[in-house]
């Protein structure tokens, strides 16, 4: 199945793009795809852990399963304000 | 909308003040000309915007629910800023001051801490770094 | 000069942050349309002018330096103020938020309870009262 | 000795003024005054106490003692914000 990721700040700057569309396994959870983003761009990593996930614009865990179609961001260090 | 490409108009801000305010907290967060001791001469502001919008709007509905009677309006910039212009304002009024000033104050501390909103300073040098909260200043340059 | 018979001017007031502030609180005291369960048209404010002109700048220069670094700045409206209108602006500038919050609150608190300035309340009926805050409410109308 | 007073929202709508010269003995405190003042206006005592007080525009104490030409202010609880 397919989900379309989005890329910001740090996270942009290492994958060099700002979206993509993706395919991802059926039943895949959050983290693994953010553990198959960091072995094809280790510079995402910065911590070993999962950074906060964002599906369809909400903050989501690590262990939720995506569905075909999501909108899904990891966001690096927020810093509004 | 809380985010806006133009300057924050704080006067139109604070004409949303009610009959029954008796107290108005306005904070505005400011670009300073300096973070962790080095200079700064602007930043950039860049936000995953429909997520931020949706944020901005949860927390101005979740610290009127919790501080009733209490108002609050959010506004947040994006884009590139100088020194000593306004990147986000929150006015929080009520009827008596305490409320005004505890609401303002956690709507600023929660804004800062979920709201997908990224900030990349630049230096009189004419390098830059995206500031990274959770490392106490700033992460490697970009 | 800290107290003023003519409207208070915010954006002045804001024109006063510096390049170093990260952090900017205003409070604004308004007129509020009823306290104590009456309606209120309009108040009065007087002041024991120059003496109140010194408490003001006094607690000003405190608050200054108990939270060094933060520049306060105080006006206060005397004569009569419609509802909406705001009595009193405190404006702390810091380079981060903690300390403008803090000193904008503990600014307005000692306002509140040192510098000789009197309010009358006006009501629909025609009818006024000193406000007397050591009594919760007012005094006896006059 | 002479002393110039104030009077400031009730208590000058009670004494239907809003300035004095007034004679006082030498060496009378400011809790002397106001007491003197009572007497002539009952009206001004609201709680048996001295209200707060200022010479020559400073908060000071019922016991300090006057002297020739000072500005006396009693003054209302205040309601400044």
């Amino acid at each position: 199945m397919q989900v379309h990721l989005l890329y910001f700040a740090t996270f942009r700057d290492v994958s060099g793009r700002d979206r993509e569309d993706r395919q991802v396994p059926a039943g895949a959870r959050v983290a693994d795809l953010w553990d198959e983003l960091v072995r094809e761009m280790p510079g995402l990593a910065r911590t070993g852990l999962t950074p906060p996930a964002a599906v369809n614009r909400e903050y989501t865990g690590a262990e939720t399963r995506l569905r075909e179609g999501d909108e899904v961001a990891f966001l690096p260090p927020v810093a509004g304000g | 909308m809380h985010l806006t490409r133009d300057p924050i108009d704080v006067a139109a801000l604070l004409s949303s003040v009610r009959p029954s305010d008796g107290g108005v907290c306005l904070f505005l967060g400011v670009v300073r000309n300096e973070n962790a001791g080095r200079s700064t001469t602007r930043i950039e502001y860049e936000a995953y915007g429909p997520m931020a919008e949706d944020e901005l709007a949860r927390i101005a509905r979740g610290v009127e629910l919790e501080w009733p009677g209490v108002q609050v309006r959010v506004r947040h910039r994006v884009g590139s800023l100088e020194v000593g212009e306004a990147s986000v304002a929150i006015l929080a009024c009520a009827p008596h001051r305490a409320d005004a000033f505890a609401a303002c104050r956690a709507a600023i501390d929660r804004i800062k801490s979920t709201v997908p909103i990224w900030k990349k300073e630049f230096h009189p040098d004419g390098s830059s770094d995206w500031v990274d909260p959770t490392r106490g200043g700033v992460t490697g340059h970009s």
